[in-house]
């Protein structure tokens, strides 16, 4: 299986990201992606701009062990996990999740899984600027939800 | 010689981002070595003693409160993860 | 919510769709997509050709109240569904269905509903050609269990 | 009179992509339209009273086989879709 993470200052191209999964393989007859995007408002504020911290090495890691998780549980072709750090404005895209299968269902459960997953466990933190200055943003109990919900 | 590092939140109000500590009976688990931040008083004892919710990583995984620490050890503090 | 349903025999291109899906709506803050991609092997065959047939009309009708049973169901922002007929060859997008919305539970649920009820509802056919000459596709079985999963 | 069209698989076999038939018994619902097509014999009633499944359209609707038919409709029959 194609696998790619990645963590990176740039501006994220999620286009250029999902060409190279799909890139020459003909058994591919499924691709589904989520591209999470910065939102010009949260909690009820207008935000301007965010910043994103992590922690090297653990990201990597963190991410690793998910994807190899999903690739276990479903038969995949290709992932992609690609995530921006630093400064962001809004539109910005923050993260690619990408998978690639011959049929839809895996793609779409694979998906879903890793988004969910690298929400409660990646060490990353989103700070957001307001009018009122920059703010940590909180955690989502709706995370945890999200996650929870692949025990069963 | 351990290594603790702190993150985000935690970073910014402890204006710490990283620290060597020796390691001891104060340090043996992750437990310990937080009641003995805690013990540092104003925020530290806020943030490792209050009711916000600390995360702990060792070595770069997710650490239970027991887990013991061995020289050379790199632990992480940090909040709950908002990333995505 | 912006809305676009087409059936085209032009090249399909996924990120141009995105693109203007995403397009200046700082409230977006995830985008699901779906690409349904031309493999070149099924039922034990290697496929190099495909034709695809459809019922103008009663495609565009079909798709347009599947839309729109997906969008009273879940809190949506855009969705495009883009359907490809005419001659694919391997690796050419067959379909996309793209969803946008504030949050990613929402646009995930919805972009598999749409593909599901598409696969089963939406009046398309697929001929393929293999070296023993040309065959319509039969339909699958799993399609029927993936729309049927939405009816709980 | 109604016009009733065949897609894929069923126009290729039956040779006909639509015809034109006018509204009497024979074609007052669409159980009755799908005998009437049988009673022609050959591939057509192979397809129209065989085992294969052959859904059903009415004006651009999937059909129910009670649904009646009146003038100016339009009945498609076809195979079980493949799009997507």
């Amino acid at each position: 299986m194609m696998k790619e993470i990645r963590v990176q200052f740039e501006t994220l191209d999620p286009y250029k990201e999902i060409d190279t999964l799909r890139a020459d393989n003909k058994a591919i007859g499924a691709v589904v992606n989520f591209i999470g995007l910065m939102r010009d408002f949260n909690e009820g504020d207008s935000v301007s701009q965010m910043s994103l911290e992590h922690y090297p090495g653990m990201t990597e890691k963190a991410l690793e062990k998910i994807v190899d998780e999903a690739s276990q549980r479903w038969e995949l072709l290709g992932v992609r996990v690609i995530h921006r750090v630093g400064d962001l404005d809004p539109l910005d895209p923050i993260v690619l999740v990408a998978v690639a299968s011959a049929h839809r269902g895996e793609a779409f459960k694979a998906c879903e899984f890793i988004i969910d997953f690298l929400k409660t466990r990646a060490p990353f933190w989103k700070k957001e600027t307001t009018a009122d200055g920059s703010r940590w943003v909180d955690a989502r109990h709706t995370d945890d939800e999200a996650e929870a919900r692949w025990q069963s | 010689m351990i290594k603790v590092l702190y993150f985000a939140r935690l970073r910014e109000e402890l204006k710490t981002e990283s620290e060597e500590l020796a390691l001891d009976a104060s340090t043996a688990d992750i437990i310990a070595l937080k009641l003995k931040l805690s013990a540092r008083g104003d925020i530290w004892s806020d943030i490792f003693a209050g009711d916000e919710t600390v995360m702990a990583a060792l070595n770069q995984e997710v650490a239970k409160p027991d887990d013991k620490l061995k020289d050379g050890d790199e632990v992480a503090f940090f909040p709950p993860v908002t990333g995505g």
